[in-house]
C-alpha cells in the first residue's frame, strides 16, 4: 500500500529540510541560551537573510552560497547594535519585556522591509540540477542549501566548545558574576551572543532562501517561528547541537505523521488532511515533550 | 467577629472591591455615555472596548501571576465556536441561543484551562509561554486538518442568526445589542478583578507573582489559585470572543480566532497600561487603538494631501514606541505614575 | 544621587508635567476621535463643490482596503484599479443623476488586513464620512467582516475581492458581488479540457487549506463529477507549507492526467516548482491565482511555460464594445484606456510607478463601474433604490459580463476566463471570442530535463 | 597603599547599603572587615570591585581612581574578588574553572597558574577533570580561591571563604591564605563572620554595622575585640 | 489534647546515598520553646523540611496535633497550625510590609474572612515585633533584620499553634539578637505558641530563651536536655564546638 519512492522521498526530504529548521532553530538557541531572551521576532531576521539573497543573487549575480556569509556577517552587525541600544537594558529584566521588546523589533524590520521592498512576494530560480536516486529527485540546490547548515552548526558548535570565547560565553551561562569576577565582560559576550545569534539566523534565512527559493516576503519568517519554538524546546532551549538533531527529528516526524495520517485517511476513508494535522501533531509532541522531558530532549 | 456571622466580612469584603473598581468603572461609564452622544463612532468605541477587554481579561492571570499565557486567544476562539455553534446547530432556539452560546463557549474554555492548566501550569517563564502556543496551534490545526467544525472555513452564521431572530433582531444583536453586551462584560470583568484583588485569591496570587516558591512553602496552595486566575481569565475571554467574534461578526475562521497576533495585542494593552492594575488595560487600550485609528484615519490622509505616500508607517512608529515603553517603563504607563505618585489617594486611584 | 528632597520635588515637577501633557494629549485625542463629521451625515443632497465647475457637487464612495498586512499586495491594486476607473467615470462627465452631473470620490483607509479594524472604518465611512456605497474589503473574510455593519446602516456594499459563496448565502440585503464566486473558478477551466480532450479522465486536485481554495477545490470537484472525470487526488496543504515534495511525491503516484489547485500566490509558485523537482508530469496543470501574477514567470521562469490559470480578468483579454453579447450594454472604458489610467493613477497618485497590473486591479475597477451604473439607473443616492437598480444591470464592460442573483446578490453574469503562459507571456486561451490563441495541450512535454 | 576606599555608597535599587564608608588596605597586608549579616560587607566587595555600581566616593587602587571602572578592567590591573557563595561555573570541570580564571590575562602564563594552583591545592589536581558542581563545599572554595590565584592578582578580596564549612576546614584556608599572602605577596581583604580564626591571622580590622565602619584598628588594639567576639558567638 | 502537639518518631531521610536523617524521634508540646542545634550539614534544615511538608521521609512518622500528616502537603499543615520562617528571609519584594503579613493572615490557621480583617491582623502582629513603622513601605526596601521581623509577623498573623524558626538570629549584631529573642519568648508566652528553632551559631540566643535543647549531629539526636547541661556535655562540645576551643 505504501509507495516505496514516496518513503525515499521523505526521508529526503525529512532530512533535507531538518537541517534548514536545525539551522533555524540554532539562531533562537543562541540568543536564549546565552541572554535567556526568546526571540519573538525571529522571523523578520528569517526575511532578512532571504532578501539578501535575493537580492545579491538577482541583482548582482551573486552565487548564493556566498550571501551566506554576507547575511551572517550584516545580522552579525545588527543583532551587536540591537544589544547596545535596546536589550542591554533588559538583560535579567521579567519575560515580558523581552518578549515584547523583541516582537517590537520584528515588527520593526518587517514593516521597513514592506515599506523598502513592497509586500510582493518574490522568489528566483537558482538551478544546479537534480540528482535521480531510485526513482525519487533529489535537488542539488536543496542538498547544498542543506550542507551549508551544517557547516554553520557545526561552526557554532566549534566556536562554543573548543575555542577560548566558547568557554567564557559557557562561564557566563552558568554565572554571569562568578564570570565578572574573573574579569570577563559579561557584557561584551552578551552583545557578541546576540550578534552571534542573530547573525545565525539571517544566515540561516539566506540557507533558508536558498533551499525554497520562493515566496520571499516581508511577513515570510512568521510561520518559522512557531516552527523554531516547538524544534527549541525539543532540543532543550539553548542547547545548540539538540537545535540540529532536534531540527532532523522534527523533519522525520513531519514525514512520518504524514503518511500514516494518509494512511488512517485512505483506510478509513476519512474526511480529514493529512499535511494538515501533521502540524497539529507536531504541536502535541511540544506539549508531550514538555510535561515529560522539559529540559529537551538532547540535552546531557 | 464578635458575631460570628458571615455577613461583615462580606460586606467588607465587597466596600473593598468596590474602591477598587471604582476608577475603572468610571472610565467605562463615561466610554459607555460617548457611546451614545457619538453614534458615529460606536464601532471604535466598540473595538476599544474589545481590546480593553482582551486586555482586561489577560490581565487577571498574566498580571496577577505573572506567567505569559501566549494560547491565550484560544479561550476567545473557544467562546466564538461556542456562540456559533449555538446558532448554526441551534437556530430554533430563538433568543435563547445566546445564554446558550455563551454557555457552550463558557464550557469549552474552561474545559480547555483545565487541561492546559493542568499541564502546562507546572512550567515556568519561557517555557510555559511556549507550551501554550502549542496548544493554540494544536486545536487550530486539528480543526482544520481533522475537518471539524466547517475545518478551514469555518462557521459563517449570520443567515443562521437571521434565521434565529428575525431581520431586526439580526440588526440589533450585531450592533447596539453586542455592543451592550460588550459593555456589560467590562463591568463584569472589572467588578470580577476587583473582587478577586480584595479577597484572598488575590493575595495569594500576588505572592505566587513575587516568589512562588516562597508562598509555596508558606502554605499557600499555589496550583489552586493558579488555576482560579487561569479559568476565570479563560471564561472571561471566552464571553469576549463570543460577543466580539461571533455576536457582532457572526464569521468564525479558525485561521483568525487562533490567530496569536491577538496574544500578543493582549499583551501590548497591558503592557502599555500596566500590568496588575484594573485601569492599566483600559488605559493601554484606548492609546492603542485610539493611536492607530487616529493615526490610520487622520494623519495617514493629511500625509497622502502632502504627496507622501507611505503606506502603513504608523506601523513601524508604533513598534518604535513600544520599544521605548518597555525599555523607559517596563511597569507601563498607569504602573509608572503610581511608583512615582506619592499622594496615597492617586495611587489607590492608579491601583 | 540627589539628595532625597531634591529627587521628591523634581519628581513632583516631573508627576505635575506629566499629568499636564496626559490631559492635553487625552483632551486632544477625544476631542479629534469623538467629534467626528456629525453634521455631514445630516446632509443628505450630494455636496456641492463650487471649485469644480463642471460638477453639480460629488458623490462618496468609501472602501476599507489592506494597504498593509498579509492582503498589501492585492488591496493596493484594487485600490489603483478602483481609483483608474473613479478618474476615468470623472474624465467622462462623471455621473448624471436628474440632469446634473456628479463627480465620484474615493474615500479609502488602511485596515492593515485586520477583521477588527475594518469594522470601525466601515462605521467611520458611512458614518463620519458620508459614503452612499461602500466598497468591500479585501479576500472573504475580511468582507465578512464589514458585511454586518454595512447591512445594519443600510449602504449597498460592492465585493470585488471576496470570492466566497457563503457570504451571500446569509440573507444581507445590501452586498453584492461582481466576480466570479470561488465555486465556480474551475468551471470555464473544466469546460475547456472536456471540449479539447474529451477522454482525459484522471483529475487530481491539490490546495491550500484556506476558505477560498477549499471552496474552489469542493466547487471544482462537484462540477469535474458531472463532467464525467474521475478525481483520483484530493488533498489539501496548509498555508505555510515549509515544503510540498512528500504529498507531490504521493500526487504523482497517484498518475493524473490534468492536476489543478493552488491557493494564493506565495504557495501556488513553490506548488509549480516542487512538481518539477518531484518530477510530475501532466496533459495539463491549471493553478489558482498565483500564475495571474506577473511576477510569476519571472521567479520561475520556463517552468511556468503552458501553466494554465482561471482568471476573473487578464489585460490581454479581448472584451470590447464590439463583441458586446446580446441583452448586454457595453458600460465604462475600454481595456486601452483603463490600463492608461491604472499606470497614471499608480505612478502619480501612489507612487509606484512600477505597480503590476492584475485582476485585482480590474476587479476593483469593475465594482466602482457597477456602482456608478446602478446609481445612474436609480437616479438617486437611496441605498435600496441602488440596491433595486443592481438587480435590473446587466453589462458588458472591461471586465466582462456583469450581473446579479436579486435574491442573494451573487455574482452570476461574469466568468472566468482561462489563460497560459505561452513563451513568457500570458495568453488567454478561453472562451473562445475574447481568446488571443489556441491552448497549448497537451502539455508538449511539460518538464524535460 | 594597596587600596583606598573613600566615602563610599551604594545600594541596590532605591534602597542604600553602604553610607559612607572609609578603609585602606595596606600593601602586604591581611585585613579583615567583620560585622553581623546584612551590615553591607558583602556589598562593600561588590562596591570596590564594580559588581555593584557606586553610588558616591571613591576606591583608589594603587594611586588610580578605579571607582567606575567594570569589573573585568580591575581584574586586569590585579584586583580579584571570591565572591559570595564561590560563583564556580558548575558544569565546567576544574580545570576549565581554573583556566578561565587567567581570562583577563588573555589566557597568557595557564601553564605556570595551574601548576602554583595544583601546588597549593593538591586536591583540585586529583580532581581537575570532574565538574566544578560535584566537588565538595571545600573543594569548591579552594577552587574558588584557586580560579582568582590564576589572575595572579596583587590584591585578593574574599567573601566569606569559610561559609558553609566545618569550623576546622575554614581554619584552614585561613592559614593557607595568610602562608600565600608571606610566600606570593598578596594583599588580602577578607570580609568574615567566623571571627576566631579570622582574627588569629589579621593585620588590620573594620567592624562594620549598618552600612559603616563603627570600629577599626589591629586586632590587639581594637580594645572590644574579645566583646565583639562573645557578643557574636555567646563562647 | 492529649499526648505532645509535635511529634516525629523514627524518622528517615537519605538523598541518594547519603543519610541525611537517621532514625530521628523529637517531640514539642504545646507552648514549649524548643532549640535544635548542630552545625552545618548536621541535618536540621532536613528534619525541618520533613516536619511541614516540603520533604517525605523515607522511613518513620510524623504527627502534629495528633494527627498522622507525614502524607499531607504543606499548605494541609500550615492550615492545621503550622507556620515557618526562612533562613534567607524570602518575603515579596513588591508587595508592602502590611500586605506581606496579610497573606500571611488570610491563609494558615487564621483564614481571615475579608481584606479588612486581614490587614486588621497584619497591623496587630506587626505591633508585637515592632515592624508598625514600615507598614507601608515595600518589603524589597527592608534591612535584613527588618525582613526577618517580617517573616516572623508574616508567620505570626498565621495565627500557627507551633513555629518554626529557621537560623532567626544568624548574623544579627548582638542589640537585635537580644530584641528578636525579647519578641519571640514573648510572642511565646502572651500567644501559647510553640517554637522550634534551629540554631547553628548563636548559642546565646540559645542559652537566654530554650527550654530545652536537642543537639543533632550527622543526622541523629546526640543529646537533649536543658540548655546549660546540654552545652557543657563533653560530647557536644567536642563534635559540635570543635576544634574552635
Amino acid at each position: 500500500m505504501v509507495d516505496p519512492a514516496l518513503v525515499l522521498s521523505s526521508v529526503v526530504t525529512a532530512l533535507l529540510v531538518g537541517c534548514i529548521y536545525g539551522v533555524l532553530t540554532l539562531g533562537l538557541n543562541i540568543v536564549f541560551g546565552v541572554l535567556r531572551i526568546v526571540n519573538v521576532g525571529f522571523g523578520a531576521f528569517v526575511m532578512l537573510g532571504a532578501y539578501i539573497t535575493y537580492f545579491l543573487y538577482k541583482d548582482y549575480g551573486v552565487n548564493p552560497l556566498l550571501t551566506i556569509p554576507v547575511s551572517f556577517a550584516i545580522g552579525f552587525a545588527l543583532g551587536y547594535a540591537m544589544y547596545y541600544a535596546a536589550f542591554r537594558r533588559l538583560v535579567g529584566a521579567p519575560e515580558l519585556s523581552t518578549l515584547l521588546a523583541t516582537f517590537a523589533v520584528g515588527v520593526l524590520i518587517q514593516e521597513l522591509a514592506r515599506i523598502a521592498w513592497s509586500p510582493d512576494i518574490r522568489g528566483f530560480t537558482w538551478d544546479i540540477g537534480v540528482l535521480e536516486l531510485a526513482g525519487v529527485r533529489i535537488v542539488y540546490s536543496k542538498v547544498v542549501a542543506a550542507l551549508s547548515a551544517l557547516a554553520v552548526v557545526a561552526g557554532v558548535y566549534y566556536l562554543f566548545t573548543r575555542t577560548r570565547f566558547g568557554l567564557a560565553v559557557r562561564a557566563v551561562v552558568q554565572d554571569p558574576e562568578g564570570a565578572m569576577v574573573v574579569g570577563i565582560n559579561v557584557d561584551r559576550i552578551y552583545a557578541v551572543s546576540m550578534a552571534l545569534g542573530i547573525g545565525v539566523t539571517v544566515a540561516g534565512g539566506s540557507i533558508l532562501a536558498i533551499y525554497l527559493q520562493q515566496g520571499i516576503e516581508p511577513y515570510m519568517g512568521i510561520p518559522y517561528t512557531l516552527l523554531a519554538f516547538v524544534i527549541a524546546v525539543m532540543a532543550g532551549l539553548g542547547s545548540i547541537l539538540g537545535s540540529l538533531y532536534a531540527g532532523i527529528l522534527f523533519g522525520f516526524f513531519e514525514a512520518a505523521s504524514f503518511l500514516a495520517f494518509s494512511m488512517i485517511k485512505d483506510a478509513l476513508g476519512l474526511d480529514i488532511l493529512p499535511y494538515v494535522l501533521t502540524r497539529s501533531a507536531a504541536f502535541f509532541l511540544l506539549l508531550l515533550t514538555l510535561l515529560l522531558k522539559p529540559e529537551g530532549l538532547f540535552r546531557r | 467577629m464578635a458575631s460570628g456571622g458571615g455577613l461583615e466580612p462580606l460586606l467588607d469584603t465587597l466596600k473593598a472591591a468596590a474602591r477598587k473598581a471604582g476608577p475603572a468603572l468610571a472610565v467605562y461609564l463615561v466610554l459607555l455615555a460617548a457611546y451614545f452622544i457619538f453614534p458615529e463612532r460606536r464601532q471604535l468605541i466598540a473595538t476599544i472596548l474589545f481590546y480593553a477587554l482582551l486586555g482586561g481579561a489577560f490581565n487577571i492571570f498574566m498580571g496577577m501571576t505573572g506567567y505569559v499565557d501566549f494560547g491565550y486567544v484560544a479561550f476567545l476562539a473557544m467562546g466564538a465556536y461556542g456562540m456559533a455553534i449555538a446558532f448554526t446547530y441551534m437556530a430554533d432556539l430563538g433568543y435563547w441561543a445566546i445564554p446558550v452560546g455563551f454557555a457552550i463557549g463558557a464550557i469549552l474554555a474552561s474545559i480547555l484551562a483545565g487541561i492546559v492548566g493542568g499541564i502546562a501550569l507546572r512550567l515556568r517563564g519561557a517555557y510555559f509561554a511556549i507550551a501554550t502556543i502549542g496548544v493554540n496551534e494544536g486545536i487550530r490545526f486539528l480543526i482544520e486538518g481533522g475537518n471539524l467544525l466547517g475545518g478551514s472555513v469555518g462557521l459563517l452564521f449570520a443567515g443562521k442568526i437571521k434565521e434565529a431572530l428575525g431581520d431586526d433582531g439580526f440588526k440589533m444583536i450585531t450592533s447596539t445589542g453586542s455592543d451592550l453586551i460588550l459593555f456589560g462584560l467590562a463591568f463584569l470583568t472589572v467588578a470580577v478583578t476587583a473582587l478577586i484583588l480584595s479577597t484572598r485569591v488575590g493575595f495569594a496570587l500576588q505572592a505566587i507573582r513575587e516568589d512562588e516558591d516562597a508562598a509555596k512553602a508558606l502554605g499557600i496552595n499555589v496550583t489552586k489559585y493558579k488555576l482560579i486566575a487561569f479559568t476565570t481569565s479563560a471564561v472571561l475571554a471566552s464571553l469576549l470572543g463570543a460577543t466580539f467574534w461571533s455576536l457582532k461578526g457572526n464569521y468564525v475562521e479558525p485561521a483568525r480566532v487562533f490567530n496569536i497576533h491577538y496574544t500578543v495585542e493582549a499583551i501590548i494593552v497591558v503592557m502599555l497600561g500596566g500590568a496588575g492594575t484594573l485601569l492599566g488595560p483600559l488605559v493601554g487600550a484606548v492609546i492603542y487603538q485610539g493611536f492607530n485609528f487616529a493615526l490610520n484615519t487622520y494623519v495617514a490622509p493629511f500625509l497622502r494631501e502632502l504627496g507622501i505616500h507611505a503606506l502603513g508607517i504608523h506601523l513601524p512608529i508604533f513598534a518604535l514606541i513600544l520599544l521605548a515603553v518597555i525599555v523607559a517603563m517596563p511597569e507601563g504607563i498607569v504602573g509608572y505614575l503610581r511608583a512615582r505618585v506619592r499622594s496615597r489617594v492617586l495611587r489607590e486611584v492608579l491601583a | 544621587m540627589p539628595s532625597p528632597l531634591r529627587a521628591a520635588a523634581s519628581n513632583r515637577a516631573v508627576i505635575v508635567l506629566a499629568a499636564i501633557v496626559l490631559v492635553a494629549v487625552v483632551a486632544a485625542a477625544a476631542i479629534l476621535l469623538l467629534r467626528g463629521g456629525g453634521g455631514e451625515a445630516e446632509t443628505e443632497a450630494p455636496q456641492v463643490q463650487q471649485a469644480e465647475e463642471k460638477f453639480a457637487g460629488t458623490i462618496k464612495i468609501g472602501a476599507s482596503l489592506s494597504l498593509t498586512g498579509r492582503y498589501s499586495t492585492e488591496g493596493t491594486r484594487t485600490l489603483a484599479g478602483a481609483l483608474a476607473v473613479v478618474e476615468w467615470i470623472n474624465d467622462n462627465g462623471g455621473v448624471e443623476i436628474g440632469g446634473k452631473r456628479y463627480k465620484l470620490e474615493l474615500i479609502y483607509y488602511d485596515d492593515e488586513s485586520q477583521p477588527d479594524r475594518v469594522i470601525a472604518i466601515v462605521e467611520k465611512l458611512i458614518k463620519e464620512d458620508g459614503v452612499k456605497v461602500l466598497l468591500a474589503p479585501y479576500s472573504s473574510g475580511l468582507t465578512a467582516k464589514a458585511a454586518p455593519v454595512a447591512e445594519r446602516y443600510g449602504v449597498v456594499m460592492v465585493s470585488h475581492g471576496g470570492a466566497s459563496d457563503k457570504i451571500f448565502q446569509q440573507g444581507y440585503k445590501y452586498v453584492v458581488q461582481v466576480l466570479t464566486p470561488a465555486s465556480r473558478y474551475f468551471q470555464s477551466t473544466l469546460d475547456m479540457i472536456r471540449k479539447l480532450d474529451p477522454d482525459a479522465k484522471r483529475l487530481a486536485i491539490i490546495y491550500k487549506e484556506s476558505e477560498f481554495a477549499r471552496t474552489v477545490a469542493e466547487g471544482t470537484r462537484e462540477y469535474a463529477e458531472k463532467l464525467g472525470f474521475e478525481i483520483v487526488f484530493f488533498e489539501s496543504y496548509p498555508a505555510d507549507a515549509t515544503d510540498l515534495t512528500p504529498i507531490l511525491t504521493k500526487l504523482k503516484a497517484a498518475q493524473p492526467e490534468i492536476i489543478l489547485g493552488g491557493g494564493h500566490f506565495k504557495d501556488g509558485v513553490l506548488l509549480v516548482k516542487q512538481m518539477k523537482e518531484v518530477g510530475i508530469k501532466a496533459k495539463l496543470i491549471g493553478i489558482l491565482v498565483a500564475p495571474a501574477h506577473p511576477d510569476f514567470y519571472k521567479e520561475l521562469g520556463e517552468i511556468a511555460e503552458t501553466i494554465v490559470y482561471p482568471s476573473q480578468w487578464e489585460p490581454s483579454v479581448k472584451y470590447s464594445p464590439e463583441n458586446t453579447p446580446p441583452g448586454y450594454e457595453w458600460y465604462g472604458p475600454t481595456i486601452e484606456e483603463f490600463v492608461e489610467y491604472y499606470n497614471r493613477v499608480a505612478a502619480e497618485v501612489l507612487g509606484k510607478p512600477d505597480l503590476g497590473l492584475s485582476y485585482h486591479a480590474a476587479e476593483g475597477g469593475a465594482a466602482v463601474l457597477f456602482i456608478a451604473k446602478a446609481i445612474e439607473e436609480a437616479q438617486s443616492l437611496d441605498p435600496d433604490r441602488i440596491r433595486d437598480a443592481m438587480n435590473k444591470i446587466r453589462i458588458y464592460t472591461f471586465f466582462g459580463k456583469l450581473q446579479i442573483d436579486p435574491e442573494t446578490g451573487l455574482q452570476i453574469g461574469h466568468e472566468m476566463v482561462v489563460a497560459q503562459w505561452q513563451n513568457g507571456k500570458r495568453v488567454v486561451v478561453w472562451p473562445e471570442v475574447v481568446a488571443e490563441a489556441a491552448p497549448v495541450y497537451p502539455s508538449p512535454v511539460w518538464w524535460e530535463d | 597603599m594597596e587600596l583606598v576606599v573613600e566615602r563610599l555608597e551604594a545600594g541596590y535599587g532605591e534602597m542604600q547599603v553602604l553610607w559612607g564608608v572609609d578603609l585602606k588596605v595596606e600593601k602586604g597586608s591581611f585585613t579583615v572587615v567583620l560585622g553581623p549579616n546584612g551590615a553591607g560587607k558583602t556589598t562593600l566587595l561588590r562596591a570596590i570591585m564594580g559588581v555593584v555600581r557606586p553610588w558616591r566616593g571613591r576606591v583608589v587602587y594603587r594611586g588610580v581612581d578605579v571607582t567606575s571602572l567594570p569589573p573585568h578592567r580591575k581584574v586586569a590591573m590585579g584586583m580579584t574578588l571570591v565572591p559570595e557563595g564561590r560563583r564556580l561555573f558548575p558544569e565546567l570541570t576544574v580545570e576549565e574553572n581554573l583556566v578561565l580564571g587567567a581570562y583577563s590575562r588573555g589566557f597568557k602564563g595557564v601553564e605556570e597558574g595551574l601548576e602554583l594552583v595544583y601546588r597549593v591545592f593538591p586536591r583540585l589536581k586529583e580532581r581537575r577533570g570532574q565538574k566544578a558542581g560535584t566537588l565538595s563545599g571545600g573543594e569548591q572554595q579552594m577552587l574558588a580561591i584557586g580560579r582568582a590565584l590564576m589572575s595572579r592578582p596583587r590584591l585578593l578580596m574574599l567573601d566569606e571563604p569559610s561559609q558553609g564549612l566545618a569550623p576546622k576546614l575554614a581554619a584552614e584556608i585561613i592559614e593557607l591564605l595568610a602562608r600565600l599572602r608571606d610566600e606570593e605577596g598578596l594583599t588580602l581583604l577578607m570580609v568574615e563572620q567566623n571571627v576566631a580564626a579570622a582574627l588569629r591571622r589579621a593585620d588590620m580590622v573594620y567592624v562594620m554595622e549598618q552600612g559603616r565602619i563603627v570600629v577599626s584598628g589591629p586586632p590587639d588594639k581594637v580594645a572590644s575585640i574579645e566583646d565583639i567576639r562573645r557578643a557574636y558567638f555567646g563562647l | 489534647m492529649a499526648g505532645p502537639l509535635l511529634k516525629v518518631e523514627n524518622v528517615t531521610k537519605r538523598f541518594g546515598g547519603v543519610v541525611a536523617l537517621d532514625r530521628v524521634s523529637i517531640s514539642v508540646d504545646e507552648g514549649e520553646l524548643v532549640a535544635i542545634i548542630g552545625p552545618n550539614g548536621s541535618g536540621k534544615t532536613t528534619l525541618f523540611n520533613v516536619i511541614n511538608g516540603v520533604y517525605r521521609p523515607d522511613e518513620g512518622r510524623v504527627y502534629f496535633r495528633g494527627v498522622d500528616v507525614t502524607d499531607l502537603p504543606p499548605y494541609k499543615r500550615v492550615e492545621m497550625g503550622l507556620a515557618r520562617t526562612f533562613q534567607i528571609p524570602r518575603p515579596w519584594p513588591g508587595l508592602t510590609v502590611r500586605e506581606n503579613v496579610a497573606v500571611g493572615a488570610f491563609f494558615g490557621r487564621a483564614r481571615a474572612r475579608s481584606v479588612s480583617e486581614a490587614l486588621e491582623v497584619a497591623d496587630s502582629v506587626l505591633d508585637i515585633v515592632g515592624l508598625s513603622g514600615k507598614a507601608d513601605e515595600v518589603a524589597a526596601r527592608l534591612t535584613v533584620v527588618e525582613k526577618k521581623l517580617l517573616e516572623l509577623a508574616r508567620a505570626l498573623a498565621m495565627r500557627p499553634k507551633l513555629l518554626l524558626l529557621d537560623e532567626i538570629v544568624a548574623g544579627m549584631s548582638p542589640s537585635d539578637v537580644e530584641k528578636v529573642v525579647d519578641t519571640i519568648v514573648r510572642v511565646r508566652d502572651e500567644m501559647g505558641i510553640a517554637v522550634v528553632a534551629l540554631v547553628e551559631h548563636v548559642i546565646r540566643a540559645v542559652r537566654r530563651a530554650a527550654e530545652r535543647v536537642i543537639v543533632l549531629h550527622q543526622g541523629r539526636v546526640i543529646a537533649e536536655g536543658a540548655p546549660d547541661e546540654v552545652l557543657s556535655n563533653p560530647k557536644v562540645v567536642e563534635v559540635y564546638l570543635g576544634v574552635t576551643q
